[in-house]
């Protein structure tokens, strides 16, 4: 039963293994490479659904070690966990397809897939820590194992958005690093435990647990791109597609909101946060956020720089949930976090596929793109009126929990931020539908791919077309108690509960 | 640490072993001229690591080992003596010395001349190695210097050309000074006290102006062979000069004998000397070190220059025990010696390689290189990296944390920036080496077959090393609670009431 | 009226040797500043004799001034430009710095004598005494000889280990280079007169007698290994001037084991008192004499091969022609 | 002033001399001069304490002088032996500034 209790270890240790054995294959093995990412990814998702049942069921799984004195290596599932790493291993599985469909006949691809699993390795590892220690060792790792992926054309330009990408997340670790150490001196627990464990001492020393919450949002908010710490991601755009995907809807970004998420609910506990008049000035940040975010969006020409500007905009609605103490806005806020990834996952897959098969990157080409493209368009149709909440998608959801939670609580501002969104995501968004769809064909693209019988490669295409269905599935199917609105529901019962 | 409970085992033969194995084949290797080279160093690593292992049992038993050479004892006879630290050093000595040996034969292939100076050389060093760490009389300490001097020294010549001769020369000059520093060091202290053994010197020291002139002498003496800042000078050009394998051991041990010895002297010897003026000095000492090793490092062209001004920096690092003075200061400033040494091995190495394949070891021309199947010195190269920056799962990382906490614990503010600024600047340095490894080779499009000419010439054990190193890197990440354990016996701090 | 006279030599002593010490620096000319550094060595020689250190004026007389100088003064002559001192650096930069320089000096200097003249005789256990009420309890008589092989014998192996690290390093300086042919290995021996072979064969045997003499005697009074091996490589020194050494690229297998038989003897022998379950070279009773004597001639031949080598500036030496040729 | 005292301050003089030579004198064979200048400095001072009392002489120092002659000269051999192979290959008997190619 060693096995069985282990299996959050098991999992990252899939894709680390699947990186290792990645990097040691030639690089012309391409059909063993496939093999290996393939079938990793599809043993992880196998793992994470025997612990989604076992949590159901009440199981608890954990691994520990000791890697120095008083530091403590432990991986853990419990239900925030679970909700991430599903997340993260659906999105994994799509991606990794779409990756190999997209990077066919590029160099590097052995480099490329070696430190594609290894980024999901560590996300894995993000998403199971059962301490700050060990959050902080995966969290260091992620920024390594993205690093060549934004690097990945070896271009000047991509070697310049790594640079500032880099530049940002390690100061973003070293600030983390700050926190935890400081706070670990200070006296506090270093484990995950819901509801927190800094609330004697937060309240004997409110000054330096206020530091100490900054110095670990701060360096959090660097992945979760929280303004000003959002520099690097409109930048790391040069990156290819599914890494695009997987910095917006799977791993980085996520692993910032969920870090915050864990800072907030399992380190300082909701009361504690907002007893030190924390939870406003983050919530107010993350507002700020969602306007600056959708207000870029509105000037760019550049399809993945909107999206990316979007991204902004959109993550800081999960902090937004987690920072105003109430259960429903916090329901709204992790929902989210689910949502959130499939619709952006789903855009980029879709500006990934247009790009690829006519060589489209600006927004003033999409000029009827819908009539050459009618797949592919749909899906990033379904996913923009899902980013701009209309009902019944899953944006619409995360929205209603998030204002009616708000009003709940007593913040009634939130509803004007929310609003003021919706407009801003329908005037960045339609006017590119209304291209797809309604504007007569340019012809203003070059076919790159002839000969496929399909409107672009099916490797491309069919990732496309469910994580579309995905996300549309997450808005229709909500009522449902393994959606992730029943699960953020679940979560949010155990926060409150203490 | 109940040191007083146990009684040291008196004259262990393990001590004597760790010192005469490699003496005795050194002058195996003189008498047979370069024959039988390989099964020498094979008998003697086979040697070394049972006296080791032996001598390791003993001092997790009694905390600590010593031996009376000619049955006399101090302060008239000389001893030996064997702790935690010593075993840390003996242990990292061994791990270097393995990865030397292994790839010597291949290192100097064609070079009979070079090859049959190399190994008596190489192996009278690692005699005065053990005999530095294991020894605590003054004078026979003078002697050791001279030794390591010499050996290494001529080692470093060993590269060829007029640029080794004027870096070997600039090197000895320097370290004859100190040398030269440390003996009129000994003779104050001698005429003063009348004893040359540490421990007796150390116990009920009075303290007067000769015993501290004595003290800053032998410090002034010991920075200058540890190149520590600002007697620097010598160390870029004579690392960097050295064949690869010579690098590795300059960098991975001889320097760290000095400030090993700086630390035996302070904390054993002049306990009572060491108070918070002494602290404040090398603390700033140090620091400078760490800044204007990294801020260098950063200017650097060309690979080995960028490795050897690292150095500089590291060693900074160790000199933080003195203002931080707590067992945490003490646990990571061992641990940042150990992985510091294995990191370093594998990045000379690394070049090394790099130097022998593309032709030059100059930043701009890195892109080629990834293209010439240098593929493990890389991974290599980057694995030893992630643990010099202190990012995790790596020993560097475990070191780093260490520091900081005592830093948060005793030093504050001033030292915890300090340290986080030095991890940033080593990440700007090591990132502005590796971003050239992931740089698209100009004009060429980078097709990802490596050419098969570079491949051919690079026998397997060379391009492994590198590797193996990076690899032992990373899992000091993960063995530290062990390690530590036995390498803090007889350590001159208490453990924190938690 | 003895101790007047005394004072008056030690005072000239001193002075003496401060005013070569600062003209062996400050001479324009290098063959001055060596010349006059051997001088000094032969007068450090004459202070260890009235400082009561015999040992010490015998071995700097053979090593600090006669094989030092032997080898500045060969050195000397291979590099035969001997820079003016303006080649070395713009004047007034050199001026100022030496300015600096000098106060740094003479901050070592009054630091240094205050601290010196600030001590006291420590009151505690010193080494020296417990050595002098623990002589009898060695295999020799001679205090000095019983520290360097008997208390503090380690550091005399590891000393071995020094000098043959210069021998090895000084080859390391020539592997660096172009492969040498051996033509650029100096002969010597140029413009031998009868009556120089007639000095060497007198001086020879008469040498190896003393180095002899002097290796026996150690035991009870002033001389020993050093100073024999010292004695010893000086004839070397000769015969390799005279040419009746000659170099070679390579040693031989018998060099190299002289090269390092004191070495070995010495391990050898501290190996065996352990495996006998003493401590390293702690000696039995009634062989510690015995053992000792071994190990200094050992040590004589160890010492000697080297310095001769290193004068040589050769791997190797073999003799070379006749004592009579042209 | 005792004997002792008095090589003991001419030991200091010696040794600060040798500092002056090694910092002012960029000629590798003077700065070899200098650091045995340096060395006969300290030597001098050993033995000038172990004659502090009379009657009793301290055999110790006298081992270490002994042995740090014969490190001396091996260290002297060993730089003059780099300073001859420098000059065979360079023309040159300085060092100069460290300039990375």
């Amino acid at each position: 039963m060693a096995l069985y209790t282990a299996l959050p270890l098991l999992a990252l240790m899939s894709s680390l293994l699947a990186a290792v054995v990645i990097f040691l294959l030639p690089e012309a093995a391409r059909r063993w490479r496939t093999l290996v990412n393939v079938a990793a990814a599809v043993v992880k998702l196998i793992l994470v659904a025997v612990m989604l049942a076992g949590v159901m069921q009440g199981h608890e799984f954990g691994f520990a070690m000791m890697l120095a004195p008083g530091l403590e290596l432990r991986l853990q599932a419990d239900a925030l966990s679970l909700l991430f790493i599903t997340l993260s291993a659906v999105l994994w599985l799509f991606t990794t397809v779409y990756a190999i469909g997209y990077l066919e006949n590029s160099p590097n691809r052995g480099r490329f897939f070696g430190y594609f699993s290894l980024c999901v390795a560590a996300t894995m590892g993000v998403a199971t820590a059962g301490n700050l220690f060990t959050f902080f060792i995966f969290y260091e790792l992620l920024t390594l194992a993205t690093y060549p992926l934004v690097t990945h054309r070896g271009t000047p330009e991509a070697m310049r958005g790594g640079r500032i990408y880099l530049a940002y997340t390690l100061a973003g670790g070293a600030a983390l690093l700050a926190g935890i150490i400081l706070l670990e001196n200070a006296g506090g627990s270093l484990a995950f435990i819901a509801g927190g464990s800094v609330e004697q001492l937060a309240v004997d020393d409110p000054a330096l647990f206020s530091i100490i919450f900054w110095l670990l949002i701060g360096g959090i908010g660097v992945k979760a791109a929280l303004v000003p710490l959002h520099g690097w991601l409109p930048v790391a755009m040069v990156a290819p597609a599914p890494v695009s995907a997987l910095l917006h809807a799977v791993a980085v970004v996520k692993a910032g909101a969920f870090g915050i998420t864990r800072i907030v609910f399992d380190v300082f506990g909701v009361q504690t946060t907002d007893a030190l008049g924390l939870g406003p000035v983050l919530a107010a940040l993350a507002a700020v956020t969602i306007l600056y975010g959708s207000v870029r969006a509105l000037a760019q020409t550049d399809i993945k720089r909107r999206l990316a500007f979007s991204t902004v905009s959109q993550v800081s609605y999960i902090t937004l949930g987690i920072a105003l103490a109430g259960p429903v806005v916090a329901v709204g806020g992790l929902v989210h976090l689910v949502h959130q990834g499939l619709m952006k996952i789903t855009l980029f897959f879709c500006a990934g596929n247009w790009a690829e098969t006519l060589g489209i990157h600006r927004i003033d080409q999409l000029d009827g793109v819908g009539q050459r493209m009618p797949w592919t368009s749909a899906a990033f149709t379904l996913g923009a009126l899902g980013m701009i909440g209309v009902p019944p998608t899953a944006g619409f959801i995360s929205k209603w929990y998030l204002g009616t939670g708000a009003l709940q609580v007593g913040h009634g501002w939130v509803i004007a931020v929310l609003v003021a969104s919706t407009v801003l995501n329908a005037a960045y968004f339609l006017p590119v539908l209304r291209r797809l769809w309604f504007a007569p064909p340019s012809r203003d693209w070059e076919e790159r791919l002839p000969g496929t019988r399909a409107e672009t490669t099916l490797a491309l295409l069919i990732p496309t077309v469910i994580v579309a269905l995905l996300a549309l599935g997450a808005g229709v199917l909500a009522g449902l108690s393994l959606s992730p609105l029943g699960w953020a529901e679940l979560i949010v019962l155990r926060e409150y509960a203490r | 640490m109940n040191e007083a409970s146990v009684l040291p085992v008196e004259s262990h033969p393990g001590l004597v072993l760790l010192v005469f194995i490699p003496l005795l084949a050194a002058i195996l290797s003189v008498l047979l001229d370069g024959r039988a080279a390989r099964s020498t160093a094979v008998v003697t690593l086979a040697g070394v690591f049972g006296a080791l292992w032996w001598v390791s049992a003993e001092v997790a038993a009694a905390s600590q080992v010593r031996h009376l050479l000619g049955g006399w004892g101090a302060p008239l006879g000389i001893e030996l003596m064997a702790d935690g630290l010593s075993l840390a050093m003996l242990w990292l000595t061994w791990v270097t010395g393995l990865a030397v040996s292994a790839v010597a034969p291949a290192s100097f292939a064609g070079r009979a001349e070079v090859s049959r100076l190399f190994w008596p050389l190489w192996l009278t060093l690692w005699a005065a190695l053990n005999a530095t760490w294991l020894a605590t009389d003054l004078f026979n300490l003078y002697i050791t210097l001279e030794l390591l001097t010499l050996a290494a020294v001529a080692l470093a010549i060993l590269g060829g050309g007029s640029a080794a001769l004027r870096a070997g020369m600039r090197y000895l000059l320097y370290a004859l000074l100190g040398s030269l520093a440390w003996l009129l060091g000994v003779a104050l202290i001698y005429a003063g006290h009348g004893v040359l053994d540490l421990h007796t010197l150390g116990v009920g020291l009075e303290v007067g102006p000769a015993t501290w002139f004595a003290a800053a002498l032998m410090s002034v003496g010991l920075m200058a062979k540890a190149a520590l800042w600002p007697l620097h000078g010598w160390l870029p050009p004579a690392h960097a000069g050295a064949p690869a394998p010579v690098s590795a051991l300059l960098s991975a041990l001889v320097v760290k004998a000095a400030v090993y010895l700086l630390l035996r002297l302070w904390w054993w010897g002049l306990p009572a000397l060491t108070g918070q003026g002494v602290a404040l000095a090398f603390g700033v000492l140090g620091a400078a070190a760490m800044l204007y090793g990294s801020v260098l490092a950063l200017m650097q062209l060309r690979v080995k220059r960028i490795i050897a001004y690292s150095t500089i920096a590291q060693l900074g690092y160790l000199l933080l025990v003195f203002p931080l003075a707590s067992m945490a200061a003490w646990q990571g400033v061992l641990y940042h010696a150990l992985s510091h040494g294995v990191a370093k091995a594998a990045m000379f190495l690394a070049a090394g390689n790099i130097l022998m394949v593309v032709g030059h070891d100059r930043l701009a021309g890195l892109p080629q290189a990834m293209r010439a199947r240098l593929g493990p010195s890389v991974a290599g190269l980057v694995l030893a990296s992630v643990s010099l920056m202190g990012l995790p799962p790596t020993g560097g990382f475990i070191a780093k944390w260490l520091l900081l906490r005592a830093a948060f614990e005793t030093g504050g503010v001033v030292w915890v920036s300090l340290i986080v600024l030095s991890g940033l600047l080593a990440a700007a340095y090591l990132f502005r080496l590796l971003a050239m490894l992931l740089r698209r080779p100009p004009g060429g499009e980078g097709d990802g077959v490596p050419d098969a000419h570079g491949a051919a010439s690079l026998p397997v054990v060379l391009s492994v090393m590198p590797l193996l190193l990076g690899i032992v890197a990373v899992l000091l990440g993960f063995v530290a609670a062990p390690l530590l354990e036995l390498f803090l016996q007889g350590a001159p701090f208490v453990e924190a009431a938690p | 009226m003895g101790e007047l006279v005394g004072w008056v030599f030690d005072g000239l002593l001193a002075l003496s040797l401060v005013l070569l010490a600062a003209r062996v620096v400050a001479s324009a000319r290098l063959f001055e500043s060596i010349v006059l550094f051997i001088v000094f060595g032969l007068l450090m020689a004459i202070a260890w004799a009235r400082l009561a250190a015999p040992h010490l004026a015998l071995a700097e007389a053979a090593i600090g001034a006669g094989i030092t100088g032997a080898l500045l003064l060969s050195t000397f002559r291979e590099i035969v430009t001997d820079q003016p001192p303006s080649a070395e650096a713009p004047k007034v930069l050199v001026y100022r710095l030496r300015v600096l320089m000098a106060l740094l000096a003479g901050g070592v200097f009054a630091v240094l004598g205050w601290a010196l003249l600030s001590i006291e005789v420590p009151a505690g256990p010193a080494a020296g005494e417990q050595a002098r009420a623990l002589v009898a309890r060695t295999g020799v008589d001679d205090a000095v000889t019983a520290v360097l092989l008997d208390f503090r014998a380690y550091d005399t192996l590891l000393e071995m280990g020094v000098l043959l690290l210069a021998v090895l390093g000084a080859r390391a300086a020539v592997a660096a280079q172009p492969p040498a042919s051996g033509d650029d290995l100096w002969i010597g021996g140029e413009g031998d007169t009868p009556m120089v072979g007639a000095l060497v064969g007198l001086l020879s045997p008469l040498i190896i007698i003393v180095a002899g003499y002097l290796l026996w005697v150690g035991a009870y009074g002033p001389g020993g290994a050093f100073q024999a091996g010292a004695v010893l490589a000086a004839l070397g020194v000769l015969l390799r001037l005279t040419g009746r050494l000659v170099p070679l690229p390579r040693a031989g297998a018998f060099q190299r084991g002289v090269l390092v038989m004191g070495l070995a003897v010495f391990s050898l022998a501290g190996l065996l008192t352990m495996a006998t379950g003493r401590a390293f070279l702690q000696y039995p009773e009634g062989l510690a004499y015995p053992m000792i004597l071994v190990i200094e001639v050992a040590l004589t031949l160890s010492i000697a091969l080297p310095l001769v080598l290193l004068f040589s500036g050769s791997a190797g030496i073999a003799a070379g022609r006749s004592q009579h040729s042209p | 002033m005792s004997q002792p005292a008095l090589f003991v301050l001419i030991a200091a003089a010696v040794f600060a001399i040798g500092v002056y030579g090694l910092l002012s004198r960029p000629q590798l064979v003077r700065r070899i001069l200098a650091l045995n200048l340096m060395g006969n400095g300290v030597f001098l001072l050993l033995v000038a304490f172990a004659r502090r009392n009379p009657e009793t002489i301290d055999p110790v120092p006298h081992a270490m002088v002994l042995t740090g002659i014969v490190i001396a000269v091996s260290a002297t051999a060993f730089a003059l032996a780099i300073v001859r192979h420098l000059y065979r290959q360079t023309g040159e008997v300085s060092l100069g500034e460290d300039r990375p190619r």
